[in-house]
């Protein structure tokens, strides 16, 4: 390890390696564009950007929460419960605040038992997340008594199908989250105190940092993320479903993979969170638009995240 | 009476701009799942239809079973690349009101197949009718048993409406008979795994248990397996009349099971689908009548889904419960 | 005071009263008890302006606890703090911090994905006219600041991971100094310091002193404690031993107070004629960078590899056994010629004991027994069937041999000290009868007593029949317990010093970078 | 330095491993969970339900032991449960196809350890870490078992073959021996072969492993390969105790066999854990279901109660580690 010190001593040249997922993504895209007619219409591509969105509200507090060599297996269930909650509470009262408070509040509740369990009991992350994931779960069957919840008023169908200034509301929302996190991540003390949590805890110790508290912190904002998609996912579906977005956590956790975040030393970044989510869209996408057959669909999402890693891999471990 | 049923609906047809298309249209079919060999068969069913009218289908199954995310999404994605008509399973028959609604805006003809959807406007509903096979099935296992004795009920997923139709009439059917007893009613999603498993435990908790009612063949025959396990008898009824079903009725080991003939509704909902692209007259509504397949009539079902044929049209008008 | 230095062996500890007014910082009485160990038993201390306080003691005897103790890391159990005479409290590192106190760790509190910018004012970011934003553009000018004050070529906005060792610890010394702290505690801050930036360093540090800083300095080397040091205390099993000033004591006395007995610290040798080829280079280059590496080490030699850190010594250990691939040239060990992994280098006899004790040596987790068993498993255990009992008297008699202290072989091996460590990790390679013994750094972060012990051991190795290529950057082990040396400059061996030419200044000549 | 006057004075005491007090608190546990569940119910104590009990904790045993291995090597394999899928249908096939359950076996073990394989190969070879390899590797086999199934089940098989899932031995089903067998062999490779130590070794510190002459990458294939062998043989018990094939037949195995693993005791940063305490933790999990069954407790609890227990089974397992 010392003798790598030489070589860092001259500057390097700061040439930004392209990622894995980069190069999947514009292979995938130009194989489709060639394939399909239909592949690069204005109207598909805001399709795949809309279809994204829920993912992508998800898998960027998972990148945080990966980068503090963490893990939330319970996002999808606590989606699917706060997406419940939301459902239940505008259906009752009319009140798309109340239902969005209650959705975000379900999502901060869960967020601060993980963080709580992770920080001060320091329960290994994924336990605690697969614990509260069988909660969360457990919770949503007991809530919706195994029903659908139905009767979504109108209003609240109009947050997901709805446009302003003839962009999909999903986009917008979607945009601006990515603005926020890559504000959260880049220009806050919060963004250097995560890549901190997972790189080196005593540093932040040592620093005078209470860092148990900003690892609560990044849960719950995973919790509250899981909510703000919960009104998208409950507007998409128009109804509260028990079991609508259960084992949604593995495919944001694979897109964060996908997207080049590494599971140790809190090296991470959220655009490659984006690429990678997009990537997985334009391939179910593609595929679809092919008529490709779902079985194969299957074999190929699984081959891509293993491709992707793979690439990855091969050049990190050039010297 | 087959003229009157069947009468002659032009307006789908005036929609398309190729009308004149007389042969291969594309179809897309959206089903559940890939496992449940229920959904295979409506599958088969509507490859069989196609085939006959010289059209072609395009099957679309969410990656994730039962997936209702995935389902939207796959209905953008075909949105886009416009097929001829659709033929459509909704996973969740409430949730799924939005994705049919982004159908009926893309003016492409749709038809619901099996679970009716709570919303949007289709061509037809071709279906059968859960509650009516739970009665008559229920009714069945409850005659054999000499209209007495302790039963349990294996529910499907909680929630869906399949699942909920039928044991709704395993229910009334029990209530018809004042000697039977109601011991349990579980979920077991489906899952033959967990079905032997319920049953493996109900059977610790109840010494005797005469008769189950399952809501499906695979949850039926892990029940059975269960009970063969433990050294057990008792009646066993499912819904579905698949080919396992009817081997173990064969063998004696099952006693009937409700034939829910997804064959045939793929059958009949592509068939409705094509003659409406064609200008042909359809129908609006099918709703098969329950048949109980038990030991004495399980030939016509004791052949793979694959060799089965579709019946002709006017076997098929002859089925509707609804026409225009 | 000063007698008690004289008059051996350890002499108890003295009340010290110098005339030079009120004291920075003053530490009474303190104690701090782990689980099973006390850490620190009512030790005293304390540090006037301008001073360079150099802290002496063997690995465990309370050094880190102290300095853990001084910058709110850890809260003492008893004992008092005294800033300028005023009683203070000093229980988390921001109380630390407001009484003006800095440290240098010797593990790095470096973020390995963050910029230099960004570690060096970690937890001191500077905020923007946005609220709730950073202010980028002053974090890197603040930055640049303190990289040119102790010379460091470094851009502030590069990751600290792509940084070497040294430059990590410059950054670390860069991450204190921008504290502007009235007191620096410094541990070991040279261990991973080439000659050039050690000297930066301590020129920094005389500037500091000048400005009426002080500064507290756990060292090992001697040389430092008596170049640099004002004022010298001495811990010894958590208990102030002993207090000294540089001019009036020498080395050896201040290694028997640290040990508590008479250590010779010449490293004795019996040197002898060497015996038949154990290992040869051929023209090897790997890919890792080194290139057209000759190198021959007999059987009862012990033959150095030097230079600078970062001249590719690890390298050449790691290529030998096999740890990175080679892509041209041959190894030949006892006259054939050895392909493959670590596996193989292991069955024909290779032993390497790693740099990194903790990350690359032990399994922290599991027991002396374990690791003591784990690269001997198929020797011990020819049938491939592993016996707990067999395991255990195999320990139990390479902990007699080696004279570890630990209280059973069922002792998690994190638990050891550092020099007990590496014994574990001789021991295993003991246990696998290995032949060729390659020793990367072997004495870093170990105290004297146990250094002293470990040459022994190797000496005992050599004069066995076993041949030893040994990486060191403390030239003087090298010159002492070597028969002959390589020099490596750049990725290249430069030269080879017999035994009659080894010198420091040699070593030093012919390692140096041409500039 | 301090240390070595305790060295002179070191008194060879019982010493009782961490792991080993580990094991004793969980049996315990389990005893405790038996007496509560056998004074609140009366069907708990039936010798019926105790092997209700030991041939449902078996399935999940299979899975779970070649899980233990891998996690102690400090990995995880999330594709064990498609494995089943793909393993049972390929075995069912070959038993179908040719007669004979022995070529059946051999098809089941070799698709499994061969899926193994392969997932031993991209974690030791191409360097991906094993929780994304496998969950790639599991959406690969779904989607191979789907494309090959094509939604259909294949059952009905020799009552020889069945054997090994529903049959009796003694009055004791025999999948309890084989989980009994399995967690002899398991243990006695863990704590007894040079092999088993190594792989403590790795999962400890992969690093020092390697540089300690360990063939890392073959022993560590060799643990996935493991794993995949016993998912094939979870999926043959599974063939002959449901007599039949699906190809979500182990999906909702996965995530009970990791809590399994978890509630034994092994650390998800490797080298901490023994077969043993998997056994128990897989026992303490079917005890828990069983009983909740038992008592009637709506089965939406299940999940619930699985999370809480692992949560709390491993902090009380932190506490323990703590203190010593």
């Amino acid at each position: 390890m010392s003798d790598h010190a030489l070589s860092a001593a001259q500057p390097r040249p700061r040439l930004p390696a392209i990622p894995g997922v980069a190069i999947v993504l514009v292979a995938l895209a130009l194989v489709f564009a060639a394939i399909s007619p239909n592949f690069l219409s204005t109207g598909n591509l805001s399709n795949i950007l809309v279809q994204s969105v829920i993912l992508l509200l998800l898998a960027m507090p998972m990148t945080l929460i990966i980068m503090t060599e963490g893990l939330d297996l319970s996002m999808g269930a606590v989606l699917t419960l706060a997406s419940l909650v939301l459902a239940l509470t505008v259906v009752s009262t009319q009140s798309l605040v109340l239902g969005l408070a209650g959705a975000v509040g379900v999502g901060l509740a869960f967020g601060f038992v993980n963080g709580w369990l992770v920080s001060s009991l320091r329960i290994p992350p994924f336990v605690a997340t697969l614990g509260t994931l069988g909660v969360a779960q457990g919770l949503a069957l007991i809530v919706s008594d195994g029903q659908s919840v139905v009767g979504i008023p109108r209003f609240l169908r109009q947050v997901y199908s709805g446009e302003t200034a003839g962009i999909p509301n999903p986009i917008l929302i979607g945009a601006a989250f990515y603005a926020l996190f890559h504000v959260l991540l880049y220009h806050t003390k919060f963004g250097v105190y995560i890549r901190a949590l997972g790189g080196n805890r005593d540093a932040l110790t040592l620093a005078g940092v209470k860092w148990q508290r900003m690892l609560v912190a990044v849960y719950m904002l995973g919790g509250a993320m899981a909510g703000v998609a919960a009104l998208l996912l409950t507007a998409r579906i128009n109804a509260g479903h028990p079991t609508a977005a259960i084992g949604m956590e593995f495919d944001a956790i694979a897109a964060v993979a996908l997207g080049g975040t590494s599971f140790e030393r809190g090296n991470g970044w959220i655009f490659g969170t984006l690429l990678g989510v997009l990537t997985v869209g334009v391939l179910r996408n593609g595929l679809n638009l092919m008529a490709v057959p779902s079985s194969a669909q299957v074999a190929a999402t699984g081959a891509l995240v293993i491709v992707a890693l793979f690439l990855d891999g091969l050049r990190s471990r050039k010297p | 009476m087959l003229n009157l049923k069947t009468l002659v609906v032009a307006f789908p047809a005036a929609l398309l701009s190729t009308a004149a298309l007389a042969d291969g249209e594309s179809i897309a079919v959206f089903t559940k799942n890939q496992t449940n060999p229920y959904f295979q068969a409506v599958r088969v069913g509507t490859e069989n239809a196609a085939k006959t009218m010289n059209a072609k289908v395009i099957h679309y199954i969410p990656t994730k079973p039962d997936s209702i995310p995935e389902q939207l999404s796959q209905i953008e994605d075909v949105i886009v690349k416009k097929p001829n008509a659709i033929v459509f399973i909704p996973v969740d028959y409430k949730a799924m009101v939005p994705g049919v609604e982004q159908i009926n805006e893309a003016k492409i003809p749709v038809v619901n197949v099996t679970d009716r959807s709570a919303g949007g406007k289709f061509l037809a509903f071709v279906g059968a009718d859960d509650y009516n096979l739970g009665l008559e099935t229920g009714r069945y296992l409850l005659k054999k048993l000499g209209g007495k004795g302790n039963v349990v009920i294996i529910e499907g997923v909680k929630g869906s409406l399949t699942s909920i139709d039928r044991v709704r009439g395993f229910n009334d059917a029990i209530k018809e008979f004042k000697d039977v007893k109601l011991l349990a009613s579980q979920p077991a999603n489906y899952q033959r795994l967990q079905a032997l498993q319920v049953m493996e435990n109900l059977m610790q908790s109840h010494p005797q248990i005469d008769g189950v009612m399952a809501a499906n063949d695979g949850m039926a025959i892990g029940a059975i397996e269960a009970l063969d396990g433990a050294n057990r008898k008792a009646q066993v009824i499912g819904i579905n009349g698949t080919k396992e079903a009817v081997d173990a009725i064969k063998a004696g080991k099952m006693l009937a099971s409700g034939d829910y003939n997804g064959f045939v509704q793929g059958c009949i909902g592509t068939m409705v689908a094509i003659r409406a692209l064609r200008g042909q007259p359809i129908v609006t509504e099918v709703v098969l009548k329950p048949t109980v397949v038990d030991s004495t009539n399980y030939q016509p079902y004791d052949v793979a889904v694959e060799s089965r044929s579709c019946p002709a049209w006017d076997q098929a008008a002859a089925m509707a419960t609804k026409t225009n | 005071m000063r007698a008690a230095v004289k008059s051996p062996p350890a002499p108890e500890v003295v009340e010290e009263k110098p005339d030079l007014g009120t004291p920075l910082l003053e530490l009474k009485g303190i104690s701090k008890q782990f689980p099973g160990v006390k850490a620190l038993d009512d030790v005293s201390f304390a540090i006037w302006p301008g001073e360079v306080h150099m802290l002496l003691g063997e690995n465990g005897a309370g050094k880190s606890s102290l300095m853990k103790c001084l910058c709110g890391a850890y809260q003492a159990d008893t004992g008092a703090y005294f800033h300028m005479g005023e009683k203070v409290e000093i229980r988390t590192p921001t109380d630390a911090k407001k009484l003006g106190i800095a440290v240098i760790f010797q593990e790095f509190s470096l973020v390995p994905y963050l910029d230099v910018a960004q570690n060096i004012f970690l937890g001191r970011e500077f905020k923007s006219k946005i609220p709730g934003l950073l202010d980028r553009r002053r974090l890197y000018a603040e930055a640049q600041k303190v990289l040119d004050r102790i010379g460091l070529e470094v851009d502030p906005r590069t990751k600290v991971h792509t940084l070497g060792v040294a430059q990590q610890q410059m950054v670390e010394i860069a991450k204190a100094l921008s504290q502007d702290a009235s007191i620096l505690v410094m541990d070991e801050p040279t261990a991973a310091l080439s000659d050039r930036e050690t000297e930066r360093l301590f020129a920094v540090m005389r500037q500091l002193q000048a400005k009426g800083t002080a500064i507290v300095y756990i060292s090992h080397r001697m040389a430092e404690v008596f170049a640099l040091g004002d004022r010298i205390t001495v811990l010894r099993d958590g208990k102030n031993v002993g207090h000294a000033v540089p001019g009036e004591t020498s080395p050896d006395q201040l290694v028997r107070m640290m040990v508590g007995r008479t250590v010779d610290m010449s490293y004795p040798r019996n040197f002898r004629a060497p015996g038949d080829v154990v290992l040869e280079l051929k023209d090897i280059s790997a890919t890792t960078g080194i290139a057209d590496i000759n190198l021959v080490v007999r059987a009862g030699e012990i033959v150095g590899l030097c230079g600078l850190v970062g001249s590719g010594r690890t390298e050449v250990a790691r290529a030998v056994f096999g740890a990175d691939a080679i892509t041209s040239g041959e190894v030949r060990v006892f006259g054939r010629i050895k392909q493959g992994g670590p596996d193989v280098a292991a069955t024909e006899g290779i032993a390497l004991i790693p740099e990194s004790r903790k990350t690359e040596g032990l399994a922290l987790i599991r027991t002396v027994s374990d690791n003591l068993a784990v690269a001997g498993l198929p020797k011990l255990f020819p049938n491939h069937l592993f016996s707990p009992g067999r395991a255990r008297r195999s320990a139990e008699a390479l902990i007699k041999r080696l004279r570890i202290a630990t209280p059973s072989p069922n002792q998690s091996v994190g638990l050891l000290s550092g020099g007990n460590q590496q014994k574990v990790v001789i021991g295993k390679w003991l246990a696998a009868g290995a032949r060729l013994f390659i020793f990367d750094e072997p004495t870093r972060g170990i105290d004297v007593g146990a250094k002293s012990e470990i040459f022994a051991l190797i000496d005992q190795l050599v004069a066995e029949g076993a041949a030893v290529l040994m990486i060191s950057s403390e030239q003087a082990e090298i010159v002492h317990v070597c028969d002959r040396a390589y020099v490596m400059r750049g990725r290249r061996i430069v030269g080879e010093l017999s035994r009659s030419e080894l010198s420091e200044e040699n070593i030093v000549r012919m390692g140096m970078h041409d500039e | 330095m301090s240390m070595s006057s305790q060295t002179a004075g070191a008194t060879p005491r019982l010493h009782l491993s961490k792991d080993v007090v580990q094991v004793i608190y969980r049996l315990l546990a389990a005893g405790l969970l038996c007496v509560v569940l056998a004074v609140v119910t009366d069907s708990f104590l039936s010798t019926n339900n105790i092997l209700n009990v030991l041939r449902q904790a078996s399935l999940l045993f299979f899975l779970a032991s070649g899980l233990t291995l891998v996690i102690l090597s400090g990995g995880l394999d999330l594709s064990v449960g498609a494995n089943i899928g793909l393993s049972a249908c390929l075995a069912a096939t070959v038993i179908k196809a040719t007669g004979s359950p022995v070529l059946g076996t051999l098809a089941g073990l070799g698709s499994g350890t061969l899926v193994g394989v392969c997932n031993g190969l991209m974690v030791a070879k191409l360097r991906i870490p094993s929780f994304i390899a496998t969950y790639g590797m599991l959406w690969v086999l779904h989607g191979l078992t789907y494309y090959y199934m094509g939604g259909e089940t294949i059952h009905g098989f020799p009552p020889g073959f069945r054997q090994i899932g529903s049959g009796y031995f003694l009055g004791i089903p025999i999948p309890v021996y084989l989980m009994l067998g399995f967690l002899a062999a398991g243990t006695f490779f863990a704590q007894r072969t040079v092999w088993g130590q190594q792989i403590y070794a790795i999962g400890a510190n992969p690093v020092a492993a390697r540089l300690c002459g360990i063939p890392v990458d073959r022993r560590l294939i060799l643990v996935y390969a493991f794993s995949g062998a016993m998912a094939g043989v979870a999926s043959l018990v599974f063939l002959a105790r449901l007599n039949s094939a699906e190809g979500d037949i182990g999906e909702a195995l996965t995530l009970p066999a990791v809590a399994a693993v978890l509630i034994g005791g092994a650390s998800l940063f490797g080298g901490v854990g023994t077969v043993f305490g998997t056994f128990v933790g897989a026992l303490i999990l079917t005890l828990v279901l069983n009983g909740m069954n038992l008592l009637a407790v709506n089965a939406s609890w299940q999940p619930l109660v699985t999370g809480v227990i692992v949560v709390l089974a491993v902090w009380l397992d932190m506490i323990g580690r703590r203190r010593t």
